[in-house]
């Protein structure tokens, strides 16, 4: 059948977009758990705040450009005085992070079911109509998702490479106890961490609350999407995370396209347990980024 | 000398009299006294009234469900205490063996027509394995790894009951399977308790044991167990099935009583796996009684919150409706005041209290206090030493 | 006198004899360890006698740690093999060895920091069981507490282990290995960092257990301080055996001379 | 006499409320509250070991001073199908207090509203809160399955009529009609039960599926409980039509994403998209209208029934045909537009198909109550029975208790005339007019407002 290509041509160019945005969703969660070597479980509660950031910029009328200020700057905020108010003081204390970090996301996730109730909502849609590559159909907000993920991912990687900051960054990854020999202070550097990270998620959550609509529990399921592309790639790498967060969103796409659409959100669990089974360091190993 | 077995009789009795028990125990006699007599205390004509006013409903019946609702979480909040307080491994997701034990006990129950009595083994059973599948690779994933696994198989399960809800109902769960004993609000307050007490002193005898101090050596230094000549597998794999198949029978009892079904928002939801941990946590890890004490508590605030008729002004929100946010929150700020969870803390401000603080660190050592041999400096041992004079009189004096 | 023979030659003609299961309470045959392609242990074959003190003697990084933990089941071996009390017990693992009655000193000390030192010692002579009433009703320790007089630490029960001196935790460790009930006791550096005369109480202590029917394997990277205590001498170098025999021959061996520089080993 | 809660707690409640000011001088509200009833109960508990069955409501005789409506809605704060439950009870109640023939003997007519949070144990321990903690006279509510199936027990187990308004699972008739005596408490006045609601979509595919232009339907229906019967209704009747099935998908409830779904539809061909939705439905609209994918989109869309769904979805939900109980538009009875406009008028908008139901439920229960002269739920079982109330819905009657479909609301579908008895459900478009969003009538014809809008981009 001639629909074999079309078929296998959609699941590749949705996977390559959608794959993108997963790694925008990945990428803060390793920074944080690399860098300060805490486990940040309000990552996917950090995503759910920048799609309701931008929710309630389209509510007071603010537009497209208030309601992407709002998805990056209001997260961003967030995970940051969340990283001086609580974490900072635990660093010692990983589990005691864990715990607070999974009370604070339902604390986030509860203010939204008595403010805004359980139904989903609808964001603005950040731009409308299709492209067509080889007659299938693709969204134009897919193809802005993939560009503007790796534009930022670009960026990222520039700024840990190129910049004194984000040198600091690296060196803390690689040592905490080296980066402070080198006159590098590990607190400010994760601050700096946190911040990022909440910008990436705040944006990642705009994106998906574009796409999908918008509701309360929708961080729980990017924070296990987190998981797995870190545990696939690697601790703190930022290269292991686009690779873990391809290898999950192609194999999503082809599971929900080639067998059940029931199947949604059943890959990334999978290839966790399987990793963690077989190769618990991951699959490239910790490395933060080349 | 003096005979062992005979001395090891005259320690049982002694702990055994309530009188000679420090402060902290005797609340807590005290308490299980006044739980075992709630249902005989609401139904006096004064004394009654007074009792349901501290009860978590507005109606003697309500109360004792919600009583006996938060018995079972309490005994969730034991089982995730008696393998993730003692060995270190935190288990993000024990709502896992709950809902393995509930949901297997219902569909025995509703599909095979099995009597409850019955099927609550087989919940039991099967909660256990569910333990070894988890406590295996505990042997080679550790901290926080593991704690990925555990955060994800619940999450994993409620997938498969989703894909499979003709099965397990999916997201809404499955509806009501035979209760056990009918619906009424004595007998099943009983249930809880009793079932509530079983539990509870299993786990108490087994961690004031040596299990319990090789479990906590678990946690501190996996080598010195080797080299003490434990098995730190064994260990390990016994109390993930312990913890399980505890778990397990708690899930499977409450679905079979009016105050539980096997729904996953009960039973393995994001929120039942961390209030667990919180419950725990804000008790005290690694002493069961904190377990059991937080366990009551979290699962009765939003309850009483959910009484409050407030409205907060400015949000226009009533208390109730808010009840699991400001749970939410209240936890959050009891995490940041109490890391080290209330029950340490409440530990050392009776002795403070009482002016007995003695050598302090051992008492406050991570198995809630067991420490016989800090003679005289220590609650337990000076009321050991003491009461051992008491028998030897009642006995006729000693051999020597 | 002929058991002494038999364990010279035993420890010394390791070219064209083989040890075999029963040239000693511990015997080791042909024991080789690769880390990656390194190799820490070559062919490395001895034998222990019964009662015996054993010094298990080479300069740092020699592979006696290897050695030692090959032997309790801490690594298993790349090749060779391992007999205690004339069975085979290659690659069991260490509570597997403690049980048999193979206990072992850490040169960095492991012990509990949440318990006391006689708590510390009270773990190591527990039950092998996961079901037990043991401890349930707080029972005096009273043979944790004699171990712990035993080995000086009877004035500082209560103590936690951050609290004890550096020779208290050397003594902790002891008191922890012998609350195994060990037949064979491999002690790693004892001395290492004591004064004289603590060196003089471990010493007596050792002496006094060898005594009582006890074999023991003293590890040092030199014989200062073993020479008093030990009954004969082992060196190894490079992971394989350099010299074995009484401490004067040892002592008067050019071969351990050279490896030493000419004078490390006094 | 001794179990007789609600009845002895209003006799003692003075009695106690000087003891209880004497203990907390300043007491609070909370506290006070708290104590008047237990008081009550504390009388009932005296002898608790014999009155562990048996709720206030059935030996309750005549109609007490104050009488008690509970009500179950999810999220009544933020939900609209909650608020329209619980905004309805109130409007009711106040109605009924009123009215000087309804229960004129009763001073006040009390609504207590508690939320579910759809969640099968918070409702089952709200509805207890209210039969056991306020000594409810009757509850009702309830929009989801899932909890209307955890209420079962506790509805025979406290003896209390429920009318449930929003929960349409047939399981709960069937429980009715195998164990009447245990379950008889349990009235559905609405919607029309799931086995009808896929009946009622089958139906109107045969009337007016030419007219649509839907040849070929792609059926799309949640994985909930409530679809289960909605689904297989759809099964038993659609192979009588001239429409081909091109697909049929049970998707996974909590489905965010419904991109592999929709590339499937257009795969198979299908003219538009026959659904069953509640839940799930946002997301579903929204991307099908976002993407603009080549299909229509029709059935039973709950959230489309929402007054203000044009404005919650930026106009996403223009096109989509869904099923309704009644809109605004739409004089099924005299009573209709009435309650409409009185709804809006006290709440600045208008109800959805629960707040309808909640208000016909109420009325008919309180007139059941004021014709026997007691709230007795025995009695009023027997009433609800024999009753035939025009509500704003149409007929409210009832299956017998011999039908399988006990207790639950006649559904009868006709096109040009009103049915006899029972309710004839209205289907609606959104349709735009001048940029806002209106639900258009399309059928029955004897209420029907505008003709059908393919999307333009199909």
């Amino acid at each position: 059948m001639a629909s074999i290509l079309s078929v296998a041509l959609t699941i590749i160019v949705q996977a390559a977009m959608i794959s993108a945005l997963y790694a925008l969703i990945a990428i803060g969660f390793t920074l944080i758990f690399g860098v300060g070597g805490v486990l940040n479980l309000a990552h996917g509660a950090t995503i759910t705040m920048g799609a309701f950031s931008a929710y309630y910029a389209g509510q007071f009328g603010l537009g497209i450009p208030g309601a992407v200020l709002a998805s990056v700057t209001i997260p961003a905020l967030f995970a940051g005085l969340l990283y001086l108010g609580m974490v900072k003081r635990l660093e010692e204390e990983p589990i005691m992070v864990m715990i607070t970090t999974l009370v604070v996301s339902v604390v986030i996730e509860q203010a939204i079911v008595v403010f805004e109730g359980t139904t989903s909502r609808s964001l603005p849609r950040l731009i409308e109509g299709q492209f067509h590559i080889a007659g299938s159909t693709f969204q134009n907000l897919l193809g802005v998702m993939f560009v503007v993920s790796w534009i930022i991912i670009g960026l990222l990687f520039l700024f840990v490479n190129y910049t004194k900051t984000g040198k600091g960054i690296l060196a803390v990854s690689m040592s905490h106890k080296g980066a402070s020999l080198v006159g590098i202070k590990s607190s400010r550097i994760n601050l700096i961490t946190w911040i990022i990270a909440g910008a990436f998620a705040g944006i990642a959550g705009l994106f998906l609350g574009s796409w999908l609509t918008a509701d309360f529990a929708m961080g729980q399921a990017q924070l296990v999407l987190s998981f797995s592309i870190v545990v696939v790639g690697g601790i703190g790498s930022i290269r292991g995370s686009v690779i873990g967060a391809y290898l999950i969103g192609f194999l999503e796409i082809a599971t929900t396209n080639l067998i059940s659409s029931s199947l949604q959100g059943l890959a990334p669990l999978v290839v966790l347990v399987v990793v963690l089974l077989v190769k618990p360091e991951g699959l490239f190993g910790r490395e933060f980024a080349e | 000398m003096t005979d062992n077995s005979q001395s090891r009789l005259r320690l049982l009795l002694g702990k055994l009299n309530p009188l000679g028990l420090p402060l902290r125990q005797k609340i807590g006699v005290f308490g299980l006294a006044f739980l075992i007599a709630l249902p005989l205390l609401v139904s006096l004509p004064v004394v009654g009234q007074f009792v349901v006013m501290i009860l978590p409903a507005s109606s003697w019946q309500l109360g004792l469900y919600n009583v006996a609702a938060a018995l079972f979480f309490a005994m969730f909040a034991m089982s995730w205490d008696a393998v993730s307080g003692y060995t270190g491994e935190i288990s993000f997701g024990h709502g896992l063996f709950f809902a393995v034990g509930g949901y297997t006990s219902a569909l025995l129950n509703m599909g095979h027509g099995l009597s409850p009595w019955i099927s609550i083994l087989g919940g039991v059973l099967l909660a256990a394995l569910a333990g070894v599948m988890i406590g295996v690779p505990a042997l080679r994933i550790e901290g926080p790894y593991l704690s990925l696994v555990t955060l994800v198989a619940p999450l994993i399960l409620l997938q498969v009951f989703i894909f499979m809800s003709d099965i397990f109902g999916g997201e809404q769960g499955l509806s009501n399977p035979d209760n056990l004993i009918g619906l009424g609000f004595v007998s099943n307050y009983f249930l809880a308790l009793g079932l509530f007490l079983a539990i509870f002193a299993l786990l108490w005898a087994l961690t004031r044991s040596n299990t319990g101090s090789i479990l906590t050596a678990i946690r501190e230094d996996e080598d010195a167990v080797s080299a003490a000549g434990l098995s730190k597998a064994k260990f390990k794999i016994f109390a993930f099935v312990l913890s399980g198949a505890i778990g397990g029978l708690a899930g499977a009892v409450y679905v079979h009583t009016p105050v539980g079904s096997p729904t996953p928002s009960e039973l393995m939801s994001v929120i039942i796996n961390v209030e667990v941990i919180i419950a725990a946590v804000l008790g005290g890890m690694g002493t069961i009684v904190g377990a059991a004490l937080g366990g009551l508590f979290v699962a009765m605030l939003p309850d009483y919150l959910n009484l409050v008729e407030f409205t907060v002004p400015v949000l226009g929100k009533s208390i109730s409706e808010m009840s699991f946010f400001l749970f939410a929150i209240v936890t959050l700020f009891l995490l940041n005041i109490f890391p080290g969870g209330v029950l340490r803390w409440g530990i050392a401000l009776g002795r403070r209290a009482t002016g007995r603080d003695g050598s302090g660190e051992e008492g406050m050592a991570a198995d809630g206090g067991q420490s016989p041999e800090d003679a005289g400096t220590n609650p337990v041992a000076q009321t050991m030493e003491r009461y051992q004079e008491y028998y030897d009189n009642m006995f006729g004096g000693d051999d020597e | 006198m002929s058991a002494d023979t038999r364990a010279d030659e035993a420890a010394t003609a390791t070219g064209d004899r083989e040890v075999g299961p029963d040239d000693g309470v511990l015997a080791v045959e042909g024991l080789r360890k690769e880390f990656g392609g390194l190799v820490a242990v070559d062919d490395l074959s001895f034998a222990v006698q019964e009662q015996e003190i054993l010094g298990f003697i080479g300069p740092n990084g020699a592979g006696k740690s290897t050695t030692f933990n090959c032997v309790t089941g801490t690594y298993p071996p790349t090749a060779g093999t391992v007999w205690y009390k004339g069975e085979e017990v290659t690659g069991t693992p260490p509570h597997e060895m403690v049980k048999r009655g193979m206990a072992r000193t850490f040169q960095s000390f492991a012990p509990l920091e949440d318990r006391s030192v006689l708590k510390n010692v009270a773990l190591s002579m527990m039950e092998d069981t996961l079901v037990t009433t043991d401890g349930l009703l707080g029972e005096f320790r009273s043979d944790a507490r004699e171990i712990c007089e035993r080995v000086g630490l009877g004035d500082r029960l209560h103590q936690t282990p951050a609290e004890l001196p550096h020779a208290g935790m050397l003594r902790l460790e002891l008191g922890r290995a012998l609350g195994t009930d060990p037949d064979l006791l491999l002690v790693d550096e004892p001395f290492a960092g004591l004064s004289g005369p603590e060196v003089e109480s471990v010493s007596e202590l050792l002496l006094e257990l060898r005594d009582e029917g006890m074999t023991l394997v003293v590890v040092d990277h030199n014989m200062r301080g073993l020479l008093q205590l030990i009954d004969r001498a082992i060196v190894i170098n490079f992971g394989s055996l350099l010299a074995a025999g009484t401490p004067d021959e040892i002592k008067n061996n050019p071969e351990v001379q050279e490896a030493y520089l000419g004078g490390g080993l006094e | 006499m001794v179990n007789d809660g609600s009845s002895s707690g209003a006799g003692s409640a003075n009695g106690s409320k000087e003891i209880g000011d004497e203990y907390n001088g300043n007491s609070s509200k909370l506290n006070r509250r708290r104590f008047i009833q237990a008081a009550g109960v504390g009388a009932a508990a005296t002898g608790f070991a014999g009155c562990l069955g048996g709720g206030p409501g059935s030996s309750t005789e005549g109609i007490p001073s104050e009488v008690t409506i509970g009500v179950l809605a999810p999220a009544p704060e933020n939900n609209p199908i909650g608020a329209a439950i619980a905004n309805s009870a109130e409007l009711a109640a106040k109605q009924i207090n009123n009215s000087d023939k309804l229960l004129s003997e009763a001073d006040n007519v009390k609504v207590s509203i508690k939320n579910t949070q759809e969640s099968p144990s918070t409702g089952r321990q709200r509805y207890r809160a209210l039969t056991l903690d306020e000594g409810a006279h009757m509850t009702t509510g309830v929009f989801t399955s899932e909890v209307l199936l955890q209420l079962m027990d506790p509805i025979a187990q406290q003896q209390t009529v429920h009318m449930t308004t929003g929960a349409a699972s047939p399981k709960a008739s069937k429980q009715v009609n195998e164990n009447y005596d245990k379950y008889k408490y349990h009235f559905r006045t609405g919607p029309i039960n799931g086995y009808h609601l896929g009946q009622n979509m089958v139906d109107f595919l045969e009337a007016k599926g030419s007219d649509l232009g839907w040849d070929s339907v792609a059926l799309l229906v949640e994985n909930y409980e409530w679809t289960n019967p909605v689904q297989k209704a759809i099964d038993d009747h659609i192979g009588d039509l001239d429409v081909d099935v091109a697909m049929e998908r049970r998707y996974a409830s909590g489905t965010q994403n419904f991109g592999p779904i929709y590339d499937s539809v257009e795969e198979s061909g299908a003219d538009a998209a026959f659904v069953a939705m509640a839940h799930t439905g946002t997301p579903a609209v929204v991307q099908w209208a976002r993407d603009q994918r080549p299909f229509e989109f029709g059935g039973i869309h709950v959230l489309t029934q929402l007054p203000a769904y044009y404005s919650m979805t930026g106009g996403a939900c223009q096109y989509t045909v869904t099923q309704n109980t009644a809109t605004p538009q739409s004089e099924l009875t005299d009573k209709t537009l009435d309650y409409a406009e009185a709804y809006n008028e006290a709440n600045d908008g208008y109800p959805v198909y629960t707040g309808y139901i909640t208000h016909d439920a109420i009325m008919q229960w309180a007139n059941v109550a004021t014709e026997r002269g007691t709230v007795n739920s025995d009695e009023i079982v027997k009433g609800l029975e024999e009753s035939s109330y025009t509500g704003t819905a149409g007929s409210i009657d009832y299956y017998g208790k011999d039908h399988k479909y006990a207790h639950d609301i006649k559904y009868n579908f006709t096109t040009d005339s009103p049915p006899e008895t029972g309710v004839n459900p209205v289907f609606q478009q959104w349709q735009s007019e001048d940029g806002s969003g209106v639900q258009e009538v399309l059928h029955p014809s004897y209420v029907s407002s505008a003709d059908y809008q393919a999307p333009p981009w199909v």
